[in-house]
């Protein structure tokens, strides 16, 4: 980031994100989660506590707001003029979106969040100095701040011999998120270097896509057209940019692929498709 | 239609009493000054404790959560930043425009620049989670080959808040050298030592004044952008993001109509505190204090209109997030605090609309103290409702500090008034050779031009050669 | 009245030495501008002097690979294959010391633990904090064998970041092995594809 | 034990484990925390063919977090266990793990764990050497007549049921008290009597329509890795699947309906007639194998009066059972509400009499064949077993007991006098990992290793495609020196009565090699000896047996006429979930800070009611409580939720241990405590969702947390579009059928 790199790539730097941004991407990691499928049991968010050295607050904390759910299951009630709610409940699993054009990284004075190759939203928490910016300014809530130093509160002698050695554990002062487990990623890519190979599809599995029960989550990459996720998003014509291109993109607006909060224009990386219910 | 103009100054006072009387007012305060600075330690004392604690045990102390990163602190420090500006509204502006009755009020004017500064660029220390790597937001080489991250308003921040602090500090330190001189020259012991270093040889030459004159006019004229860029960049804090509530075009003039009006506000504060102080009767006198709520009820009314603005583009508007916050504000649960806000901010201000309240101290105290009031709460309605409810439903939540948080704003008052308390004593609070010169030149105008018998007055102080040269 | 004071005031002098000190400092800003127009990163200042650390056995790397000739990778076999070059296990110790040497304390030691079946408790020397990502095997791949560079020989890059262990007996950190030293690293080497995305180490 | 160290030298945990975890950003300002000569670096002895230090490797085992018996893959570096998923190659979960295994490593780290063996000396436990330990109970045992002896456990299978059995037959006994709270007893009861099968295989995937009467099947059920599996492709089948929960209070389940119908809790056995009704007489389907008391039955329950009953509109009820016909093959069930009435047979038989009417049995419902080794299958548990217990301690009539996996003293309702009966039986061992309330009770506790570090086998009853014995391997090194697996305390158990049959084998690990070799051929299949049977077992986790098939049978049993309590008043749901269960996951903190599914509520006990029922009595929203039934009452804070019926409340089990550890004690409140000891007369099961019970005010609501701003907030979607629902036709349009 010397003067002399920023002058020689201005053109790069100064390049929105919907013109490609100032990557060349490697890969560019998405996911779509069939809402149909979602039943809301949780056990995506608990894959994830073990999977990422997630702290447990407590009921004090969490009350107040403080929990470190990287994966947190919404449960909306439609239909609120009813007695009942007839067709049940309306689950949403929510975690970082990793934009393409995400409104956390701008704001970081220190640059501790920002895009990877990969397309993701990256969090060094090393860098990181706590001025949350980047918490206040996501849409999706879905930024986690260390409010205290958890290490042995959460994790009681002999418990941190659980915790996941590729992923730091978090100190007070410290904003955390949901990475699409990149320690898992960073291992696959490290094993198709050594053996000379691209990545496969489904090789790369995050721990909550890979506990679901209902099999709703899928993950892999965009750039690769051949994937499980690369179709998905290609039959619901869900297309990655802002939204003037999405939505001349779709010319089914009936099918059920959608990103949340698509109007504010900050690219998610997480296709949902809408939950189905059966009128009777 | 002709009108008795009472006098801003009496004009018959002589320039030796000047010396005195404020020379004298840093020995010798009424009891209630140092009553007030032990109130304001003890409030610094309560912050320190409270930071103590939130620095060991973690940001959480202070209630902050998921929703609510931001609060009292981010709201605290753009109140401090807006005081600041009013020093240099009075000092650099109405200096530029010649409006001379600012004189005897703008050096604790300037003071209240700095050390409201100097309170504002605590907060962004205290909010941090990681303080101890505070200095990586700024830009320097390193081994390690890593920047902050220029395109953050929050960098935009750091240089804009230390580039106006040493402006403002060097500017107030510039103003006051022909008076310290003239303190050098009266005074004994450690405070001849501290005089004699910072008043940087000054004999009052004539070479020296035409100097003086030069600088004083130039770093006036940098302070105006600087400090109306200072306040615009702490808007862009918020106007940069997406947040409802927060992105709108309209905040870095709002913000600095805010900045003023508070600044103003606190200026007839201490207005008053200081005519008391010190006795400060002759200098700090009723058209004086007129003529500064006027101002601060002319800036009340341009702060209202861009309130009305802002809440009508957001009506208006198209942003549905926008407008639902809107609403929530004035209806939600923090609806009293938004009316207390829209009461102080925009009703209350009409208590300066009447001379015989405008020159009532005890009343125009109270209202100031509650224009102050208004606009602290505008600051936190600014910061903490828009994280109460943005874009995400279930994020949604509401938010009342914790006893830490809330001690550690209240001790950022201590901490001013501490700072401001001890300036005043040690430094002459009345800059006495404009004083002098604003005497000199009303007499002038008036036609008298007695100079004999002032001069005759100045022989009690015969050391006071500063003022010579006036 | 003026010149006499003049004369006696010495404050005039902090005038003086005010204006040096920014002027200075001034200067201090344009060069540091200089510096960051020109430079990405400088370079570490100096080598590290590491501390003696007390091991077990004092084993002898230069009596291993300066006498005997034994590649680095035939005992620390995990660095093609891991992240970390691992220890050998003591069967592989044994493997020649249960005819070579066998009279020497230190073999002997060697032969009580491994009768005992007990690993020694060897103390780590290189050691790069916990929340780096550093592999082995992707430097090894990079560094040797892709580019052909001949194995037997493999001695010279390890001594990239551990020294000339061939020259020392038990090990002893020579070199910072900090960020500063990594990113120099891969600044230089971005043609032998040394990645510059912080999430590649930082984890 | 070295000897065995070195067999099991994968395990072992090596030095630079522990500090193998950074701390980012430590506390104080240090930026890099470089440290040299500070760590070990343990090497191995001898070094292990699949093992490279930094390498991750995944290791197949099977878990026991419930009683479904998943198979599990556990991810061990450095001789530590570090994350748990779920194995692919076995049906019953099929590579998916829920919550509760997910979990199971906390279980197994747990810093509440029991650590040494203990006697109650005087009125507190006291540590003993297990020598010791072993003696003092052989030479109570030996003490005890076999009658007056008795196992009291949760469900348990395969090779250490085996081993439980035979040491109850070398003891003499007869007396194995099996229990479990979430059960399906009276299920199993209904269908051995119907269907000639007790746990016939559910084929979700298969039907096109499934009716569920409070059966939780992907929340708190016998299987609900497996029973989600198949919700995902009934769902995704060509014809989408369409759900109708029908019960007091919405489960997980529920929640993912299509039509959630609230019924009056204890009126599903009339609407399941009434549905008979229609189908029988307006739409005519035959009525074959019907007994005549039952048709007769069924005629008096006329579509108004069963409307007005269950306070089911009567148009849902004729479409529900008009769909139910054009949507063949189709599935009833049953479920913890109806199973739990006082006439749960009954009410369970009249929902089950609908899968006979519809022709399921067969397409939905099918035999599990017969399994060639009974003696290795589960013996499942119910509630009559722990009214049995309980009369029986009463009575004292037992004199020395041995609990393992279950947890009477929480469990049991206040009404059995469970607590004070304890205190007849001379001599009460626990074998548990935990300081649970039983455990605390006991003369003797045995620490017991966790699944993670124990030899075992499971058979799970529920398995859906294929017949399988998961295999359950220690994954790690033990934890603690000092606890034992079940299978070797078993064994020295029983080395202590049948010296000559079981001192061949040195421990349970050889026991196991040796049940393995034994094995016929027909499961070995190709292996081409018993070690490679073995390493093959260890590899997959489980193997594959084939039993031979069989046909169910399908029946209808006469049952009595359901009796409705026309009585106004509140009836409590005990709602059990997926997260705490019973109440056996209250220790681990990652089950208790994930929120409830339907209310979000975490770390605490809280009753369920209807705005609207609440309105009248004038509770608000998070108002304190009390809830009264006559075995006593509780307090704790209501959450206004719609999905309930206004007749219902519920409080969610898992909360109010006593003790338990750290993360358990003192939160909540356990609503088993005043339950009515009702029982079914037919199944002697408890009567757990019976008891009425009244909630007065005793407090406003304190927790401004909970307050969201705006109206609703926090439950609605404000008009975002966060998730969205079509209705199933366009899908039909754009994806196909």
């Amino acid at each position: 980031m010397s003067l002399d790199n920023i002058l020689n790539h201005w053109s790069d730097y100064r390049k929105g994100s919907e013109e490609g941004g100032h990557h060349d991407y490697e890969h560019r990691w998405a996911m779509a989660i069939n809402l149909d499928l979602c039943i809301g049991c949780n056990a995506c968010s608990t894959a994830c506590y073990a999977e990422n050295n997630l702290a447990v607050v407590g009921k004090e904390r969490f009350e107040k707001g403080q929990a470190m759910h990287w994966m947190r299951i919404e449960r909306y009630w439609d239909q609120q003029e009813l007695e009942h709610p007839e067709q049940g409940a309306s689950f949403l699993p929510m975690m970082c979106q990793q934009c393409g054009a995400a409104t956390c990284e701008p704001v970081c004075p220190v640059a501790a969040t920002y895009h990877t190759p990969d397309g993701l939203n990256a969090q060094v928490y090393n860098r990181c100095i706590g001025s949350r910016y980047c918490s206040n300014n996501c849409p999706f809530r879905v930024r986690y701040f260390n409010f205290y130093s958890y290490y042995e509160s959460a994790w009681p002698e002999p418990m941190e011999q659980q915790l996941n050695p590729d992923i730091s554990v978090r100190d007070k002062g410290v904003m955390e998120k949901c990475t699409f487990c990149v320690q898992r990623i960073r291992t696959v890519k490290d094993k198709a270097f050594m053996e000379d190979r691209p990545v496969q599809d489904g090789e790369v599995v995050p721990a909550c896509a890979q506990a679901c029960p209902t099999s709703a989550i899928v993950f892999g990459d965009t750039m690769d057209e051949g994937s499980m996720v690369s179709k998905l998003w290609k039959k619901h014509q869900v297309e990655r940019g802002v939204y003037q291109k999405t939505r001349h993109a779709k010319k089914n607006a009936d099918l059920r692929g959608y990103r949340i909060f698509e109007d504010l224009n900050v690219d998610p990386s997480v296709m949902y498709l809408e939950r189905v219910r059966e009128d009777i | 239609m002709t009108m008795v103009t009472e006098k801003d100054i009496n004009e018959q006072i002589a320039w030796a009493k000047i010396n005195t009387d404020v020379l004298k007012s840093m020995e010798n305060p009424r009891p209630a000054y140092w009553v007030t600075l032990a109130v304001c330690l003890a409030m610094v004392s309560t912050a320190v404790v409270a930071e103590y604690i939130q620095y060991t045990v973690g940001m959480g102390t202070a209630n902050l959560n998921n929703p609510h990163m931001w609060d009292m602190y981010i709201a605290a420090f753009v109140f401090w930043i807006g005081m600041s500006h009013s020093g240099t509204l009075l000092s650099a502006i109405l200096h530029l425009i010649h409006a001379d009755w600012r004189k005897p009020i703008y050096r604790f004017a300037e003071a209240m620049t700095t050390f409201s500064l100097m309170t504002a660029g605590i907060f962004p220390m205290i909010h941090l989670g990681r303080v101890w790597n505070l200095y990586w937001v700024l830009p320097y080489v390193s081994d390690r080959g890593v920047w902050p991250n220029f395109r953050s308003p929050l960098v935009w921040d750091a240089f804009a808040i230390t580039t106006y602090l040493t402006a403002s500090m060097l500017f107030l330190f510039v103003g006051m050298i022909p008076d310290l001189a003239i303190c050098r020259d009266n005074t004994t012991g450690w405070r001849k030592k501290l005089y004699t270093i910072l008043s940087l040889g000054w004999v009052g030459s004539d070479q020296q004044w035409r100097n003086f004159r030069k600088i004083y006019l130039l770093m006036a004229c940098f302070l105006i952008p600087l400090a109306v860029s200072v306040h615009s960049i702490v808007s862009a804090d918020f106007a940069m993001s997406i947040m409802p509530g927060w992105h709108i075009t309209t905040f870095p003039p709002y913000f600095v109509a805010g900045a003023l009006y508070s600044g103003c506000a606190a200026i007839i504060t201490l207005f008053i505190l200081l005519r008391y102080f010190f006795r400060f009767e002759d200098y700090m006198t009723l058209p004086i204090m007129e003529k500064t709520a006027k101002l601060t009820f002319a800036i009340a009314m341009v702060w209202t209109y861009l309130n009305l603005i802002e809440f009508a583009s957001v009506w208006y508007g198209h942003d549905i997030y926008n407008k639902e916050l809107l609403i929530a504000k004035a209806t939600g649960p923090y609806a009293w605090i938004f009316w207390t806000m829209i009461f102080c901010g925009s009703v209350l201000p009409f208590a300066l609309a009447f001379k015989k309240l405008r020159r009532h101290m005890p009343t125009m105290f109270v209202v100031s103290l509650f224009l102050n009031l208004g606009m602290f709460f505008e600051r936190w309605m600014i910061v903490a409702p828009t994280l109460s409810m943005s874009q995400e439903p279930h994020q949604w939540d509401i938010m009342y500090g914790s006893i830490v948080e809330w001690g550690i704003v209240f001790g950022s008052f201590g901490w001013f008034g501490m700072l401001f308390l001890i300036f005043v004593k040690i430094f002459p609070s009345v800059s006495m050779y404009e004083v002098k010169e604003m005497v000199f030149h009303r007499k002038r105008s008036a036609g008298e031009e007695d100079l004999a018998r002032m001069t005759d007055h100045a022989k009690p102080v015969t050391q006071a050669t500063g003022g010579e040269g006036a | 009245m003026a010149v006499k004071n003049r004369l006696i005031n010495p404050g005039a002098g902090f005038a003086r030495a005010g204006f040096a000190g920014m002027l200075f400092l001034a200067m201090l800003l344009v060069s540091s501008m200089a510096m960051a127009a020109k430079y990405d990163v400088v370079p570490p200042s100096g080598t590290h002097k590491g501390e003696d650390v007390p091991q077990p056995i004092e084993f002898p790397h230069n009596t291993h690979v300066k006498d005997n000739g034994i590649n680095c990778m035939y005992c620390h076999t995990y660095a093609r294959r891991s992240k970390v070059a691992g220890i050998p296990p003591t069967s592989k110790c044994m493997g020649c010391h249960k005819v070579i040497a066998t009279d020497k304390p230190r073999i002997q030691q060697l032969t009580k633990y491994w009768e005992d079946k007990e690993p020694p408790p060897w103390k780590k020397v290189h050691d790069v904090p916990d929340f780096v990502h550093f592999t082995h095997e992707k430097h090894l791949k990079t560094l040797v064998f892709d580019r052909e560079f001949p194995v037997e020989d493999v001695k010279e890059v390890c001594a990239f970041c551990h020294g000339e262990l061939e020259n020392m007996t038990v090990a002893n950190k020579v070199k910072p092995l900090n960020m500063g030293f990594c990113v120099n690293c891969h600044i230089k080497n971005k043609d032998l594809g040394a990645p510059g995305d912080c999430w590649k180490c930082h984890k | 034990m070295s000897g065995k160290m070195n067999r099991r030298n994968f395990l072992k945990v090596m030095g630079w484990s522990s500090a193998g975890v950074a701390l980012t950003g430590c506390d104080m300002p240090t930026t890099i925390t470089l440290e040299e000569g500070k760590e070990d670096v343990v090497s191995y002895v001898m070094p292990e063919e699949y093992v490279i230090p930094g390498v991750g490797v995944w290791y197949a085992s099977t878990c026991t977090q419930c009683a479904a018996g998943c198979g599990i893959h556990g991810r061990v570096r450095e001789g530590r266990v570090l994350k748990l998923e779920g194995n692919p190659d076995t049906a019953v979960n099929n590579g998916k793990l829920c919550m509760m295994g997910q979990a199971g490593v906390q279980g197994h780290y747990n810093p509440d764990r029991i650590t040494a063996p203990m006697v109650r000396n005087g009125g507190s436990l006291t540590p003993i050497s297990w020598h010791k330990a072993l003696a003092m109970l052989e030479e109570k045992l030996g003490a005890t007549s076999g009658d007056r002896f008795a196992w009291f456990t949760g469900t348990i299978s395969g090779h250490q049921s085996v081993l439980l059995a035979n040491h109850l037959d070398a003891m003499g006994s007869t007396n194995h008290y099996v229990h479990e709270v979430v059960n399906n007893a009276v299920s199993r009861a209904v269908n051995q009597d119907m269907l000639g099968e007790a746990n016939p295989r559910l084929r979700l995937d298969k039907a096109k329509m499934i009716v569920s009467f409070g059966a939780d099947f992907m929340g708190a059920s016998q299987s609900p890795v497996q029973y989600a599996g198949q919700y995902a492709k009934f769902r995704t089948n060509k014809a989408r699947g369409l759900l109708v929960q029908i019960e007091p209070k919405m489960s997980l389940t529920g929640g993912s309906a299509d039509l959630w119908l609230a019924i009056k809790p204890g009126t599903e056995a009339v609407l399941a007639l009434g549905m008979a009704n229609l189908l029988l007489n307006k739409i005519k389907v035959s009525d074959a194998g019907i007994p005549a008391d039952v048709r007769t039955l069924i005629n008096s329950y006329d579509i108004t009066k069963v409307a007005q009953t269950t306070g089911v509109a009567g148009h849902r009820i004729q479409r529900v059972t008009q769909l139910l016909t054009e949507r063949s093959p189709s599935l009833v069930l049953a479920g913890a509400s109806v199973e739990g009435q006082a006439q749960g047979y009954a009410a369970t038989a009249a929902i089950m009499m609908l899968n006979h009417i519809l022709g399921n049995v067969g397409k939905t419902i099918e035999s599990a064949g017969e399994f060639p080794f009974p003696q290795l299958m589960a013996r499942q548990g119910g509630t009559a077993d722990l009214v049995a217990f309980a009369e029986a301690a009463k009575a004292k009539k037992l004199e020395a007991v041995i609990f393992h996996g279950s947890n009477p003293v929480y469990t049991a309702p206040k009404s059995l006098g469970l607590t004070e009966a304890m205190s007849n039986i001379g001599f009460k061992v626990a074998i548990s990992q935990f300081p649970d309330e039983t455990t605390m009770a006991a003369d003797l506790v045995l620490p017991v290793d966790s699944y993670l570090e124990d030899w075992g086998t499971q058979v799970p009853a529920d398995q859906s495609e294929g017949t399988a014995i998961h295999v359950q391997q220690p994954l790690m090194e033990k934890l603690n020196a000092e606890t034992k697996g079940l299978g070797d305390i078993l064994l020295s158990l029983l080395k202590q009565r049948k010296k000559d049959e079981y001192g061949q084998f040195e421990d349970y690990y050889a026991y196991l090699r040796h049940a393995f070799a034994a094995m016929p051929t027909s499961v070995k299949g190709d292996a081409k000896n018993d070690e490679a049977f073995w390493n093959a077992a260890l590899q997959t986790g489980v193997i594959k047996v084939n039993g031979n098939a069989k046909d169910l049978q399908s029946t209808v049993v006469s049952f009595a006429a359901p009796v409705v309590d026309d009585s106004t008043g509140l009836t409590l749901v005990p709602s059990p979930r997926l997260g705490l269960f019973d109440g056996r996951h209250a220790n681990l903190p990652w089950l208790q800070e994930a929120p409830d599914q339907i209310s979000k509520v975490v770390w605490d006990s809280w009753v369920e009611m209807h705005p609207a029922t609440a309105a009248k009595m004038g509770i608000g929203n998070l108002d304190l409580v009390k809830v009264s039934s006559a075995q006593g009452s509780v307090t704790l804070r209501v959450v206004l939720l719609k999905g309930m019926h206004a007749d219902a409340v519920a409080i969610p089990l898992g909360q109010g241990h006593e003790a338990y550890g750290r993360y358990a004690k003192g939160l909540g409140v356990n609503p088993l405590q005043i339950l009515d000891a009702t029982t079914d007369s037919k199944t002697g099961e408890l009567a757990m969702y019976s008891t009425r019970v009244t909630v007065k005010r005793v407090g406003p609501a304190d927790s401004l947390s909970l307050v969201r701003m705006g109206t609703g907030a926090g439950d609605s979607q404000v008009g975002r579009k966060l998730v969205g629902t079509v209705p199933v036709e366009q899908v039909r349009r754009t994806e196909g059928t």
